[in-house]
């Protein structure tokens, strides 16, 4: 690892940078091309940089396993919430235009929300599939 | 200028066709899933090409604007989401082939199936 | 002035490409992977960077000469290390820099169990 | 100009595809399909599709290869043939060269091109897939929705159904790689060890350089610290 220096020094300048893109990816998607699938998946690939370059036992350090199964499943949770949630306000399923006071608010709202639920579903679904592949094998040798 | 106009099409099965060849004639599990991809990709093409329009412009709305064209935004969504859905599909894939490794040590087809037609194990 | 940076842009957006495709003819005719991760080098430093200059002088003064900015930025920071990982790896996984044909290989510098082409060669005579 | 560019990369495509097919070391199998998810991506942005070119780069060159690489870090990159050859099968390669699949790819891309002749053109404005509900997504988004990207208008606010759907499909692939990946090892019928010691050795090295300590050897995630947690 000691030799790893330049490695490990542009990881370190680089992940920040490539998480902060994905957030700008993630709120700037209305406006541009991006969104909540490619957000999730950057943001996935920004830790899993950080997991090749600095082992697994580190990135597991800073994103526990647990972290990315909860975002896993609290993506979708939060996804179908909307849609609830706009059920419960008099509108239907996934009908975003109630849940404010005017419709394009509402629509504005119910589009972040949604958005986000899919980028933190995709996130953590992708940091998991690689904790796994990464970690399998590795037990016994 | 009809054949301008399909060329691309006949690219598209080519590749189609390619993918196919891979998954049907390669015995490894792991050249069966890249094939798979690949087939899969050349679907993705297939939808984008649809949606395009000729002196279009991606579908981001230009503000104060009203001569522009927009490509078709509809083709764009289903692939989208596609693309994100077919890479968890082929983690599960290879994760099932990560368990064939280890359940019978290859990942050739051919030796499975012997494998599998001499049970019982001597 | 339009037509000057037009112009100023062209030059670099086909020189860009001249060098992106001196890299690529580099990368098909060098003989092993470090030679050839240098002929690469060339794409992504004066290839890859002539064209964003020249794409950065058709954005004129706007967000998108910005972005393509931090594109160089990110492109030059990454393209080095990438290159040094790869031929790190290489190197550790036993693979030797090509040595030439007529080069004379001190024994203390030979690995043993590797094949050099000088030896090849004074086979084949 | 379009046109050229567009069948440059149409070219580059096939002709990678055609790598893949042709290339017996999986590793150079894999990077190959990388090169093919970029040169789509490049398709992908000349044909309008900005949003799709992005997940396409970021998903297919970057965590889809990833994850390929770390399977054949577990796998072995090589089309290998181990003790327990079976004599009757040739599985080296293709020393073996059945005509069916030939004929079936042939066939089959035959049909789908004459199908292609009844197909609108390129680019055609009347093609029909324009003529539907995509007119209306285009002039109405901007004051329904009222934001300008439609295409995460229709992903989130149209089609929000669609999207929760394909969300709950990832999340399901994630279930299913944990539930297949969690479970212990455990030895094969033949009573050896499942494992191509030597070449998954050999790729540990190369993995390992590359990117420096990458896995951490005896490394278990916390599901897996059971008592036959080093069951090999």
């Amino acid at each position: 690892m000691s030799d790893q220096v330049i490695l490990r020094v542009a990881v370190k300048i680089i992940v920040p940078m490539i998480l902060l893109y994905a957030l700008y990816v993630q709120f700037h998607g209305d406006f541009g091309p991006g969104g909540g699938f490619q957000a999730g998946v950057i943001f996935a690939a920004g830790i899993i940089l950080y997991g090749l370059v600095f082992g697994l036992r580190r990135a597991q350090k800073v994103f526990p396993t647990w972290v990315a199964r909860l975002m896993a499943a609290s993506g979708v949770l939060l996804y179908a919430g909307v849609g609830i949630a706009s059920l419960l306000l008099g509108g239907r399923y996934l009908d975003y235009s109630v849940l404010a006071h005017d419709p394009h608010h509402g629509q504005h709202y119910g589009i972040l929300l949604v958005e986000l639920g899919v980028m933190i579903t995709v996130c953590g679904v992708m940091i998991t599939i690689f904790y796994f592949f990464a970690a399998r094998g590795r037990e016994t040798l | 200028m009809r054949i301008l106009g399909l060329y691309n099409y006949w690219i598209f099965i080519f590749l189609m066709m390619v993918g196919f060849y891979i998954l049907i004639s390669r015995r490894n599990l792991v050249k069966k899933i890249l094939g798979l991809n690949i087939f899969q990709t050349s679907v993705f093409i297939f939808y984008i090409s649809l949606g395009k329009i000729t002196g279009g412009t991606a579908p981001i709305l230009v503000e104060g604007e009203s001569e522009v064209v927009y490509s078709n935004p509809l083709p764009h969504v289903l692939i989208l989401t596609a693309i994100v859905v077919g890479v968890s599909t082929t983690a599960v894939a290879l994760s099932l082939v990560v368990r064939i490794k280890e359940a019978y040590g290859t990942i050739e087809g051919a030796e499975i199936n012997a494998m599998d037609n001499r049970m019982p194990p001597p | 002035m339009g037509l000057f940076l037009d112009i100023v842009s062209w030059v670099l957006l086909l020189s860009g490409s001249f060098f992106a495709v001196v890299g690529a003819l580099g990368v098909i005719r060098m003989p092993d992977l470090f030679t050839r991760l240098h002929a690469a080098g060339v794409t992504d430093t004066m290839g890859a960077g002539l064209i964003l200059v020249g794409l950065m002088f058709q954005g004129g003064m706007s967000l998108v000469t910005v972005k393509l900015f931090m594109v160089l930025g990110f492109l030059w920071f990454s393209s080095p290390v990438s290159t040094y990982a790869l031929s790190r790896a290489t190197l550790a996984s036993g693979q030797e820099p090509f040595w030439s044909e007529d080069m004379e290989i001190p024994d203390t510098a030979r690995i043993p169990g590797m094949v050099y082409p000088v030896d090849a060669t004074a086979e084949g005579d | 100009m379009e046109l050229f560019i567009n069948f440059t990369l149409l070219a580059l495509l096939a002709v990678t595809a055609l790598g893949v097919l042709h290339v017996t070391n999986l590793f150079a199998a894999v990077m190959l399909a990388g090169i093919y998810s970029f040169l789509s991506a490049g398709l992908f942005t000349v044909m309008d599709a900005v949003d799709v070119a992005f997940t396409e780069a970021a998903v297919g060159a970057g965590i889809s290869t990833v994850l390929m690489l770390a399977t054949l870090a577990l796998v072995g990159s090589k089309v290998t043939t181990p003790e327990f050859r079976i004599e009757s099968i040739s599985v080296k390669g293709r020393s073996r060269r059945p005509l069916l699949p030939i004929v079936v790819v042939v066939f089959t891309g035959g049909i789908l091109a004459y199908g292609t002749l009844d197909m609108p053109g390129y680019g055609d404005p009347d093609n029909p897939v324009h003529q539907h509900v995509a007119p209306h997504y285009l002039e109405e988004s901007g004051h329904e929705i009222g934001i300008p990207n439609v295409v995460t208008s229709v992903l989130a606010s149209y089609r929000g159904y669609d999207t929760m759907g394909e969300t709950t499909v990832v999340f399901t692939a994630a279930v299913g790689v944990m539930i297949l990946l969690s479970a212990l090892r455990r030895r094969d019928s033949y009573g050896e060890e499942a494992w191509g010691d030597e070449v998954i050795d050999d790729m540990d090295v190369g993995f390992k350089d590359a990117f420096g300590e990458t896995m951490d050897p005896g490394l278990a995630g916390p599901e897996r610290e059971g008592p036959e947690g080093g069951g090999g």
